[in-house]
């Protein structure tokens, strides 16, 4: 049982109504536009507001960039992302079977010794409300990313 | 749900006027690069960037417009920003790189 | 295997570069928008014209609100969307496990006799180029729909 | 995404007005039901709809139309659909539904 099943299964034995949307898609660049209108449909019909579907938009293809350029495996392999829906919270999993690394060893951006790359997870951190990252070297990566509906958590 | 790129030079002030139309992510900010690069070998002027219709950019975007500062930056020159859009303002002030950039309007 | 895998099957064995995106999603009539801007998305990329992509999205909605209406097996159950992307082709099969039925039965619209329902496979049929439904009683259905991005096909 | 629906009755032209803003599916269809439903109980008289704001109709909504047509004809009153989209006039046009509503402008 990969990470991302297990997180999943410890959901599914909670007792709150919740939906779950799976997609698989081509660890490709070209996918990640239609990710993105994706989880907008999502957050939109769950009634975010319109500042709120940008985070999720900007926060999901961070993830997916990662998932694209550091996860990958084989060339033409598929990814996955799954949504959780609840009332009040959207919860993503962003998940490839690429190389991994090791989250702990993140920097944060450094403003007065700018880099080219490094913003992609302190981004996510930004804009959702909760981050957790799951990845082994060598098998693949989750992140877990959520955000809720109301305003009372920060 | 592309990218597409206006650019001309403005003699009078000496710098480029960029227009960027649509979306700049992992599949567009390759496009971006080019473009910039070659506007660079052309002259190595300040870039001025109309973002009016700049619909959507993340960190792959960012992360081309910093290194195109670092080479600007070496000639004291600069990438001035107008018209952004409040989403993409936001990921500006969260990254630190509305200090970095020089924002306008 | 089921019916949808084994047609998938088929597809995975020619040669021709194709990419594969999989969609489960609730079968509740809420997300049918969040498909119809996802197939939306997929053509657009593809480069599909606004016209084709009205058409795909209605004839997909068609399909889901029937795997949701009629396919119904269980009261809380995903069912499944999958997206064949090639040059010159978008492919879409709708799957779900429900009470399936005998396509040979249906009857086309009768303007001299209006019902309610019995329009959605018609549709169906008129706005994509081929179109193909294996349903079996009791096990479920999977309806295929193919769109080519050129005029040639009629 | 949803769909909202603004309604009043012409008593110069004895007919009813309704916009339709949105898109009609399985998920709103109940609600487009509904309506025309407590506006036939209210008065039964021809519904007039302006199409211009729908963006989307598939065979649930022109099933509701066609249930509410059936029930205006019993009494010799129509729908009338005004400012088709082109989208949803091919639909139309395939289905035949064209010649079973009234089509103006
Ligand atoms: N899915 C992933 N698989 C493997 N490595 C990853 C993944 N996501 C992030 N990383 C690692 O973490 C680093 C920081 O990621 P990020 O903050 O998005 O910046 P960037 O991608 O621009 O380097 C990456 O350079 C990479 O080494
Ligand atoms: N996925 C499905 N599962 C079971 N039965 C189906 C399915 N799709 C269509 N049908 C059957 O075919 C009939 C015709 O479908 P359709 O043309 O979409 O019209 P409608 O859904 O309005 O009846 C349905 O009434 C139903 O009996």
């Amino acid at each position: 049982m990969n990470t991302m099943n297990k997180i999943a299964k410890e959901y599914t034995n909670m007792s709150i109504k919740k939906d779950h949307i799976k997609l698989s898609i081509p660890n490709r660049p070209e996918y990640v536009s239609v990710i993105r209108l994706t989880v907008a449909a999502i957050a939109n019909r769950m009634g975010f507001d319109i500042e709120k579907i940008e985070d999720f938009k900007v926060a999901i293809a961070e993830a997916c960039t990662n998932a694209i350029t550091h996860g990958k495996h084989l060339k033409d392999d598929n990814f996955n992302i799954e949504f959780i829906v609840e009332d009040e919270k959207l919860t993503i999993y962003v998940q490839d079977n690429g190389k991994g690394y090791s989250a702990e060893k993140l920097e944060s951006p450094d403003l007065n010794n700018l880099r080219e790359g490094g913003l992609g997870v302190f981004i996510i951190k930004s804009l959702m409300d909760e981050v957790d990252i799951v990845s082994e070297l060598g098998r693949g990566t989750t992140i877990k990313m959520s955000k809720y509906l109301g305003d009372d958590f920060q | 749900m592309s990218l597409s790129i206006v650019k001309n030079f403005d003699f009078e002030k000496g710098l480029w006027n960029i227009q960027l139309n649509g979306e700049v992510d992992v599949y567009t900010a390759g496009q971006l690069k080019e473009t910039f690069i070659s506007l660079l070998e052309e002259k190595k002027e300040s870039i001025k960037i109309d973002a009016s219709e700049l619909e959507y950019i993340d960190s792959t975007g960012l992360g081309v417009l910093i290194g195109i500062l670092k080479r600007l930056k070496q000639d004291n020159k600069n990438i001035i920003i107008i018209n952004i859009k409040p989403s993409i303002k936001k990921l500006l002030n969260i990254t630190g790189l509305d200090k970095i950039f020089v924002i306008e309007g």
